[in-house]
């Protein structure tokens, strides 16, 4: 019987399940600024990351990266229709969920630098950003420590009835946490509008999803816990909005959870650094030919929505921030020493 | 004043609390209790009762139901906490937060300082702890060390109902996470306790009884086996100062040197095994910052270095009791 | 979508799955010694725990006690065909498992009265009897403990090419906790001969799993992390061994984990003396009308497999082994305390 | 004898174990790297080489790469180690521990007790400790403490890799569970190491370098802080005793009270917290058994009681450095 079961193969020889229900043709959905807002918000990942691995190479960042090159239009997709008040736990590979959130690129560089005025005044760095402004919860080095987190934010909205909703990212790696399938039981049992995000990018760390995913289908088992669950191509930006418009359908009227597997294969090792013994050439070539941003520019163009120079002059924008982002950003001082004590407790102690 | 079991103490403490802050709710394991049986729910509050009455008077909204899925009821009270609402989580044995003691250590306490001040996470964990009831390895330890040596933890051990009260709601009320630690055996001690909502601030212990010759310190379930040690020393005209430090974070580290600066002689129990216990970490407070005052080695009465076993008769061999509290106390006393 | 989804309602309104493929008639398989031993294993369960729950009452058993009745024909059926070489993990609920797999009745009412001879020579208790010669590996307090243990007790089975299994029994509560499923992906991926019983008597403590959990069905979540899975009624003997000999066809292949739901309703609260104010008369009285005892002798008997006579002869022989047992536990002496300091480390300390 | 690094020291000692012992796996998160890639397995060893070759000496059957389910890979070391087996887990940081700390502290530490005797789980836990390297909150704890106060554990912690290769191979073969901490900031640190398999016994502290005005206990990285200290600390004719534990559960107190009575004068390093640490442990013991022989308030020098900070300012000041070091010692010596 197991040996009939089609293994989640994907990469090597990665099988796209078809997202189900795909409606109404996008541009009939997206206004030109709505166009303008996604490609500025995937080119500021794409920008920022290759950007963060240059500095991380000049010595400029401490500690570890881990960047979303290749997962761009995921990210950008889940979060192209929420608001402030919706909010997202993340990952250890959170910057594009930061960025696609709407936090700002010098604050976030200021962190990942660890340098004061950063987005956690340099106390949190890569791997703890947060920006509650934006409805970002916080970027978490743990596997598998959003989800349960995700629900309770989405139970505080059901609660106070606001008709948001809560988006737990994790990876193809953190889907086979305890935690995350608790957490997934419990959205369920308690009705909440958590929407539970996986993004597939074939690897936890260096050990393939085909291997560590036992099942044949991550969808499929987030499906058989109780709610709705689809798998779309997550380097197609209008692939995964209307996947999580239909989200949002059930989301904002509180009806429960929802999952979502986005497929976007990684770019680069699991960390800045990671030489990746374990991939082939062809393997990571292929990966690369699937981008997010190419495939937006060549969908919005031949539909007359957007020029290429529309597109050059965000492309133009974004480097210019970066680049003074940087700048700001090596120069800049540490936090002071006076600040280790602080921030431990919120009342007294 | 009335007088009123820890058990209800608690239990109004937290109605109060929920009366007056409609984002105060509750959630837990059976803590409403059974959800989708063919009565419904409402009728157990908690397998000792503690939260008993809260659902019907609440609803199934605020006194919330959970499947057994601790990691996530923590993080679920972490998310909720984080958005605005300020629940009270239950675990119902501390034995059980092996899993999900990350949701415990490395988010909720680390939230606030990770992410550079900008986060609160007001949330109250409650649970059992202690030895005594014959429940066996797994459903019997005293885990308060675990949780005091955490940064971003605050740690409160009532002994009383009176202290279980105030603790409680000052615990409520807290910006922080607190876990609030209920000992099995003091449940249906009963103490004077107002019927008003009242606080009473961390990091402040309490002299239990006053004396010049020994400092006894403890803390839960051991604070009774020291009184029985005291009330059988004052006999043999040996007065002991009782300090119950009431919170181990913050711990009232002046009330504990004043007393031993009085005494000069110290022994400190402790309901959980000796190493890296909160004995050991009160007397290495006292042998460095109340050193000048020591006049004997400070004493630890402690569990032995072992699990907790169920028969009866090694169960109360383990557990620290009044003969081996004035064991130690008559060798500091006669130290020279 | 979630909505249409049939919650697992069972009670009150319990819908059973129709067991698959259920083959060949259980008379053609069994032989006579075999429906004697079946038989004597769930009486020495029933009359167990019917007498542990009145020492309990007359203060002979200290602590909490857990009984297993109502659900005899589960843990029987589960273990009919298993070695001793064949390993189980148990639950917080373990006395009618450890009978089921060959314990003896003296030594365990001993361990559960915390008597010097017990099982664990009275250091463990009714949650925690273990018993290696018998492949029992330990009842286990903490709900969602087993799973996780068995996967690896079948790890060493697979290294060892011994084409034994192990066999983690878990409730309907366990079901929802993280390291069961994380177990289930586990086995799936190390494919391991695990077998993972779960035993639906309706309740987690005084939840019911109508409630608690979120999924339709917990052989169909099972199912979905890449491994077979059925449901059974868990109080017809016969449908659960024919279950377990499914799973034991590709567990003593080595061919992978193997997941049976056995439904089983409590005849007790959930621990001796939960009075169970939450569950009806009706309920409590439906569930008693299941009885595996009554529907095993019910078909041996119709079946002329076995007369009445024979089978009440097993009754008076276990009622004297428990009456025995009792009589010897009252007697016997508590551990010296001489053993407080004992068997915490095996190697020098 | 050839120098080796930590760990190529700890990779020796596993490789010379799974030659000796079939029974001998080692099992967690990308301990190969790999499985399903493109490539196909055995490339990595861990996310920092420590296991690097493992896979293709002994094959995907004995070092096994699994799911990230650290509940589930602890479970599935103690259900193996049950049964005959001689699980090495790898928990990569740990920080992880929060999620499986159930099957550490419930299972693999008290299955002999509870089960009277008749079990045994010999299992070794890798993992790796300590701040330094600028990796934030929740991979830079040293959680140290944590397991030493669980009775039927045993820590181990080396500061070297002659150490690193004695006290594995000795932890291999012990039939308890044993918690085996690796430094990170230690893995370059190069020493002498013989070729040939040799063990260590626990409970064995080493002195490190000998002195008769103070004591300095130090543990895991904060070795290198002592010994500098030591360093400075001469120059001004103060002469440490360095004491190195080496493991924590068993303790050596035989050594360290040998050390303290002909010194009098105490500092303990704990790159740790300071509260239920070991530093506080050690202290509380000194101050009860060696308390004749103290002529000085004993002084630790721990972390603050804070999360680890990222930014390179904030977490050097965390450490604990020489400086503090010296500070203590000197207020440790001077006083009178
Ligand atoms: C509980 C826990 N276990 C292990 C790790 C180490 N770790 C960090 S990222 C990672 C891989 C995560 O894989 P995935 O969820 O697919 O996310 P991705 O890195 O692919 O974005 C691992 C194992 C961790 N941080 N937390
Ligand atoms: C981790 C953990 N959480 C909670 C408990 C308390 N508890 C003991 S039994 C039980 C109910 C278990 O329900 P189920 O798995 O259905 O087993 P049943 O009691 O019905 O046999 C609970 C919540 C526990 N022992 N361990
Ligand atoms: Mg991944
Ligand atoms: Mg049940």
């Amino acid at each position: 019987l197991h040996s009939n079961l089609r293994r989640l193969a994907f990469p090597p020889n990665h099988k796209m399940t078809a997202p189900r229900n795909r409606e109404k043709p996008m541009q009939l959905q997206m206004s030109r600024d709505d166009l303008i807002r996604a490609y500025r918000r995937m080119t500021a990942i794409r920008q920022f990351e290759e950007r963060v691995e240059k500095e991380f190479a000049n010595g400029n960042i401490p500690g570890f990266a881990h960047v979303y090159l290749g997962q761009e239009a995921s990210g950008v997709g889940i979060c192209h229709e929420l608001t402030d008040d919706d909010w997202i736990g993340s990952t250890h590979r959170g910057h594009g969920h930061c960025l696609a959130k709407g936090c700002e690129i010098g604050p976030m560089m200021l962190e990942i630098m660890g340098k004061e005025g950063g987005l956690c005044n340099g106390k949190g760095g890569s791997m703890h950003i947060a920006d509650f402004d934006k409805g970002m919860l916080g970027a978490n080095a743990i596997v598998g420590g959003s989800p349960p987190i995700a629900v309770g934010a989405a139970l505080t909205q059901k609660l106070k009835k606001t008709g948001n909703v809560s988006v737990a990212f994790s990876g193809d790696g953190a889907s086979n946490q305890g935690t995350t399938f608790e957490a997934m039981n419990m959205a369920v049992v308690l009705e909440v509008p958590a929407i539970f995000v996986i993004e597939d990018n074939g690897y936890g760390e260096h050990t393939a999803a085909s291997y560590a995913v036992g099942a044949p289908s991550i969808a499929a088992r987030a499906e058989s816990f109780g709610m709705p669950a689809e798998t779309v191509d997550g380097t197609d930006f209008f692939a995964v909005r209307d996947a999580m418009l239909r989200a949002l359908e059930r989301g904002r009227a509180a009806e429960g959870p929802y999952t979502i597997v986005t497929e976007c294969p990684r770019y680069l090792g699991h960390f800045v650094g990671d030489p990746q013994p374990y991939r082939s050439e062809q393997e990571i070539a292929d990966a690369r030919a699937r981008d997010g941003l190419v495939n937006f520019r060549g969908r919005v163009t031949e539909a007359g929505l957007l020029s290429h120079e529309d597109l050059d002059q965000v492309d133009q924008d974004i480097a210019k921030e970066v680049q003074t982002a940087v700048e700001i950003g090596v120069s800049a001082p540490q936090p002071d020493v006076s600040a280790l004590e602080s921030d431990v407790y919120a009342s007294a102690y | 004043m009335p007088k009123k079991s820890v058990r209800t103490a608690i239990n109004e403490a937290i109605a109060q609390e929920m009366e007056r802050d409609p984002n105060v709710i509750v959630i837990g394991e059976d803590v409403a209790g059974g959800q989708g049986s063919s009565n419904g729910p409402g009728s157990v509050g908690g397998v000792f009762g503690v939260t008993a009455g809260l659902y019907d008077r609440f609803g199934g909204e605020r006194v919330i139901d959970t499947p057994i899925s601790e990691s996530a009821i923590i993080g679920t009270a972490n998310g909720a906490a984080l958005t605005g609402m300020r629940p009270i989580a239950e675990i119902m044995f501390v034995d059980f937060i092996g899993v999900c003691m990350d949701q415990v250590y490395n988010q909720a306490a680390k939230f606030r300082y990770m992410f550079g001040g900008k986060a609160k996470t007001p949330w109250v964990l409650r649970s059992m702890i202690g030895a005594g009831m014959r429940a066996g390895a797994q459903h019997s330890q005293t885990l308060h060390p675990l949780f005091t040596m955490i940064p971003g933890l605050k740690v409160v051990m009532p002994t009383n109902a009176y202290d279980a009260k105030g603790l409680l709601i000052e615990a409520i009320r807290d910006d922080d996470p607190v876990i609030f630690l209920e000992s099995k055996t003091l449940y249906e001690q009963e103490t004077d306790v107002p019927d008003e909502a009242y606080t009473i601030p961390f990091g402040e212990a309490e002299f239990v009884r006053e004396g010049d010759d020994v400092t006894l310190i403890a803390m839960g379930g051991a604070i009774l086996h020291a009184q029985a040690a005291a009330e059988a020393l004052a006999k043999d005209g040996i007065e002991c100062d009782i300090v119950d430090p009431r919170t181990t974070s913050p711990l009232d580290e002046e009330t504990i040197l004043e007393s031993v600066e009085n005494t000069g002689r110290l022994v400190i129990v402790d309901e959980s095994p000796p190493r890296c216990s909160l004995a050991s970490d009160i007397a290495s407070i006292v042998a460095d910052k109340g050193f000048k005052s020591l006049k004997a080695p400070i004493k630890k009465v402690t569990c032995p270095h072992t699990p907790v076993p169920f028969a009866p008769s090694l169960e109360d061999e383990f557990l620290p009791n009044a003969n081996r509290i004035i064991a130690a106390a008559k060798n500091a006393v006669n130290y020279a």
